[in-house]
């Protein structure tokens, strides 16, 4: 697969690790890029450190995944050295996946990170369960634009803004933060759920509720990367229940440039190289010459 | 899979710091060196060692361990699992040798036990605070020749675990297993690296785990950014070069702690 | 099972047959009825006939289904009739679910209907991908507030207002439908989804887009009715994924007095008994002496 | 299932009206009488008869099918299916009667063939409008003693295919099997339920389908609510009694439109 370049990063394949897998840790990064990523986010960080929810955070159901891990991170200025050995020790793009509870600490982190030199910020303003935090902040387009302003406005590389399909229309927060000066929209971040053990009657989370994740989402966020790409005019990275190459496809079709897979590394730890190499013999094999010839397809298909 | 309530058919004290809880859900398949997740509801959900195919063996430490001290037979908690990578297993008529500090005989007892079945030679340094704290004794006692060492001297020799690996030939062992506090299990690294058979040596790492099944990345371990809860949490010590280990873990917020 | 009484409705049992299921003739639902349905509900019926979307209208995926019916319905004028056998030859209360593009197309069919002593009426204010119908008006507070306060100003049965997840915050449309003299929530219908054949590029659905139903929603419906147990003071009806008897219990625990049961009807037209069969059973081996006993049983486990 | 993307391989004008496609998928386990829905990309997804293991036989009679009447080898449609019940199987030595009309054949042809396979003796009534429309008149001769009647004389009896049920001892078959306009299938049920013998004949059944996997209801017949895609499409006799069944039927609203 050759390089390519997607909102102003050279990815090595358009399989991306998504944030929050794998991604606490400088050498688990660079584990996951050796392991055939395209490109890798880091674990969102936010301006202070936080120990997250309790566990259980994270359960594997049928159909899919439920996580509330609560964003635990030990802040920029601890997680800047952990950055600086992904970036050192990864022959692919970093992405640091950044959060607040509002501009001013959102910028706080970018410009604790920027020394590091990640390719590209992501905005996490869509964890379904962080108050104050993540999608508290992402249902409302102005707060999402006077984020994405602010931040693009310190750093000088191209700021991705992730977005939560728990709000009534994504494509209006989209818009709101490419009108401040998005280079990419990533879409989407779990979807809020809950599971309950019957037999206790507790909630299995240890937070209660938390985000789904995995192939029940899928279709999900398929027609979000859909509407998106019809309205918007920077690229969209897809996320959402991607664990096969034909996931993969499917999403790249509907709209996205290039693709994040997250949960699906229970499966493998190699399956973003797995999904990649799929990728490219579904091109070679359809006849088309490259990634970019079916980004949108269906659009086309009418 | 979500945790599967069970129900506690028994409480045994083993020391006066741990308790066996055992329950009416079996792991059969469960290799000796597998963890499961246990739920205590309400509170948080851990990870234990298998010390029994249906039981788990505690030590009080914090919040949810204490909780489960405050439960008893009928009462429930929420187990899933088996999770990780166990023990190598031995071949009939192997040497091996365990070597288990504190609750770090919870699944070592198993693996002495399944050792014995299949017919392998079995030591056990086993060490502890004191005599009363030396866990699963008997266990141990009933699977292979046992040699003892206590902190305080009230029981085998007085000192470290570790002391015992000097008065023995460690090269007789096709395989050591080790399981206990962290700085012990690196003591013992360090002096099997120095006689370069660390390669011959297995162990069950601790660290923090939020996930427990290999994707959010908290217990990783530098630098080859191995999953304690998914790659381990045995491993082989030849894994364990040039590693974190000994030196630094990190904590609920991914922050590095010193050892 | 005993009766039991929820919104205004005498119910046989707590498993309900959901709206567009086995729900376009009078015989068809008998038919359900007589399979041990506790209370059924017929497809949503509009002001003026409507053929529906294009094929393929429903396809089965590994962990769900998608469908875009498009609402069809011969209208209420021709649908009363099917409405009277219904009620006619079934021993469980029969809910008419309805829909229209404004309250007065409401009022009209929900007058139409009248005549035919449905238990009570749905409204459809949910449906995902019947423009200018369903989820086009229950993303809107007002517009539901009004329209639920329309048709229980015309009718002397209880009305049960059916919500879309498809909002920021589905409290706030349930509160306005509340105000308005609702007499339960149900929760929710079908969750906005996308699937796309990749081999042909084109989307999988005649309408391109539809909504998502089964497993997969069944966490963001235990969400969603979790939720506005918390926050409203009239019944809340389940509806998202139920399967079996588990999924029922899950989401009575939840918060939910009664649970519709839609796409399983796939796995078997007799699947509303088997579970209301099964949560019986359920209820007398834990010691529970009621279905009421562990309404929200979650929201006391802490 | 989403429907599997496939290549059309032969297209074989049957008749003037009817074209059969052949595709490099195989419904190998379909059962004779069993459906496929059929996807003309970006026009409509739509039930057809599987005429053969790997394929469909079609009559123009609107969108889609015009659609398909377009297309040719190498071109694609999307399948999924079988979908739907059968014919019930003859044993062998059993004697069975095939009435088909028009585009009927479409699933009477393989269960004609695969009667004979079993060894069953089969006797077939075949009408259409004239000679030409006449469908799988080849594959009916070969598998059992073929009758035809033609609306036009154009070949065999002039008239009705009903006409040729006079001049037999219709209590000779062990079951009857019918396929084609809903107005020749009532006639036939008409005749044998005359005779009450009905019980012993099958009918394939057209309504509108939406779902076509049994959820909807848009396929529902009076008074029972059976569905036509899930408990159908072929209905023993008893079930059509005091049915819809040659009075009415409905549409895509799910108004009703009388034959
Ligand atoms: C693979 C593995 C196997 C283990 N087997 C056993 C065993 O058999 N018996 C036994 O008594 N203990 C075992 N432990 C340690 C046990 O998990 C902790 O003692 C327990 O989590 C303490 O929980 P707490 O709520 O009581 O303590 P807390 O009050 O939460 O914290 C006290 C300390 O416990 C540890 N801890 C807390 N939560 C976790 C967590 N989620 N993951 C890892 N460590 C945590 C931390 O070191 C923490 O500082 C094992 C740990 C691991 C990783
Ligand atoms: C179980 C079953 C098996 C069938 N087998 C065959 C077969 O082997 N060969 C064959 O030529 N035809 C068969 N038909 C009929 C075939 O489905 C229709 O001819 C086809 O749907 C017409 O589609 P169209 O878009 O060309 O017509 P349209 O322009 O859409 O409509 C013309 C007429 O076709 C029928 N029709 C359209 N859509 C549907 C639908 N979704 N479901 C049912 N009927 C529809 C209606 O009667 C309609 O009035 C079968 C129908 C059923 C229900
Ligand atoms: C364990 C876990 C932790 C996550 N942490 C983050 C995070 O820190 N920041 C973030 O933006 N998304 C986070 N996510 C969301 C994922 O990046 C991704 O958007 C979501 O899981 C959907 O993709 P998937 O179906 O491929 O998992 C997390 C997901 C999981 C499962
Ligand atoms: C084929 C189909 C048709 C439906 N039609 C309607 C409808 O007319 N009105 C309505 O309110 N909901 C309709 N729904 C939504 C269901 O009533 C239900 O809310 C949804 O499918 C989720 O429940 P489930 O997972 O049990 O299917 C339909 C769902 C399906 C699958
Ligand atoms: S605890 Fe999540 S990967 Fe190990
Ligand atoms: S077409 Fe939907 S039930 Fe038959």
């Amino acid at each position: 697969m050759n390089n390519m370049k997607v909102a102003g990063v050279n990815l090595k394949n358009p399989v991306i690790l998504a944030s929050g897998i794998m991604g606490t840790t400088g050498a688990s990064l660079s584990r996951m890029a050796q392991s055939g990523a395209g490109g890798i986010v880091t674990k969102s960080i936010g301006p202070r450190p936080k120990k997250g929810h309790k566990n259980p955070s994270m359960v594997k159901l049928d159909f899919g995944y439920l996580n509330a891990m609560g964003l635990p991170n030990p802040s920029y200025s601890e997680f800047s050295e952990e950055l600086r050995i992904a970036v050192e020790k990864s022959d692919v793009p970093v992405i640091a996946s950044i959060f607040g509870g509002n501009a001013e600490e959102f910028v706080e982190v970018a410009e604790g990170l920027m020394g590091e030199s990640p390719a590209a910020f992501e905005l996490n303003v869509s964890c379904p369960h962080a108050e104050g935090y993540g999608a508290s902040i992402g249902v409302d387009s102005c707060l999402v634009e006077a984020i994405t302003a602010a931040v693009c406005h310190v750093v000088d590389v191209p700021v991705w803004v992730k977005l939560t399909p728990n709000v009534t229309d994504i494509v209006s927060v989209g818009q709101a933060a490419v009108d401040a000066g998005a280079s990419a929209i990533v879409a989407i971040n779990t979807v809020r759920g809950m599971a309950i053990d019957i037999y206790s009657g507790y909630p299995v989370l240890g937070n209660r509720f938390g985000g789904l994740s995995g192939d029940a989402i899928r279709p999900i966020a398929v027609k979000c990367v859909y509407d998106l790409y019809a309205a918007l005019d920077v690229p969209i990275i897809g996320v959402g229940g991607i664990s096969k190459w034909e996931d993969a496809i499917e999403m790249i079709m509907a709209g996205a440039s290039a693709v994040e897979v997250g949960s699906a590394v229970y499966e493998s730890i190699n399956v973003l190289g797995d999904i990649a190499r799929g990728i490219d013999t579904f091109l070679e094999d359809a006849g088309y010459s490259s990634v970019e010839e079916i980004v949108g397809l269906t659009h086309r298909r009418i | 899979m979500i945790p599967i309530y069970s129900k506690i058919i028994e409480v045994i004290e083993e020391t006066p710091s741990t308790r066996t809880f055992l329950f009416d859900v079996e792991f059969s398949d469960a290799l000796p060196g597998q963890f499961a997740m246990v739920w205590v509801h309400g509170v948080d959900e851990v990870p234990m060692g298998i010390s029994y195919k249906n039981g788990v063996t505690v030590q009080k430490v914090g919040d949810a361990t204490s909780r489960m001290f405050e439960l008893s037979e009928g009462d429930f908690m929420g187990l899933r699992g088996p999770f990780g990578n166990g023990f190598t297993l031995p071949s009939p008529n192997e040497k091996i040798l365990i070597i288990a500090g504190g609750v770090g005989s919870a699944p070592l007892a198993p693996l002495a036990e399944e050792a014995k079945n299949i017919g392998a030679d079995v030591d056990i340094f086993l060490g502890s605070r004191c005599r009363d704290e030396l866990l699963f004794r008997d266990r141990f006692n009933k699977t292979g020749n046992l040699l003892i060492a206590t902190d305080d001297g009230s029981e085998g020799k007085c000192g470290f675990v570790t002391d015992l690996l000097l008065d023995v030939d460690l090269g007789e062992y096709h395989r050591i297993h080790v399981c206990g506090p962290e700085i012990m299990m690196y003591r013992v690294f360090r002096i099997l690296q120095d006689k370069n058979i660390h390669e011959n040596a297995e162990f069950s790492m601790h660290r923090y785990f939020k996930c427990g099944i290999g994707v959010c990345g908290a217990c990783c371990m530098d630098k080859l950014g191995l999953r304690v809860c998914r790659d381990g949490p045995v491993f082989n010590g030849k894994l364990l070069e040039d590693s974190e280990f000994g030196q630094y873990a990190r904590g609920p917020t991914g922050g590095k702690y010193k050892f």
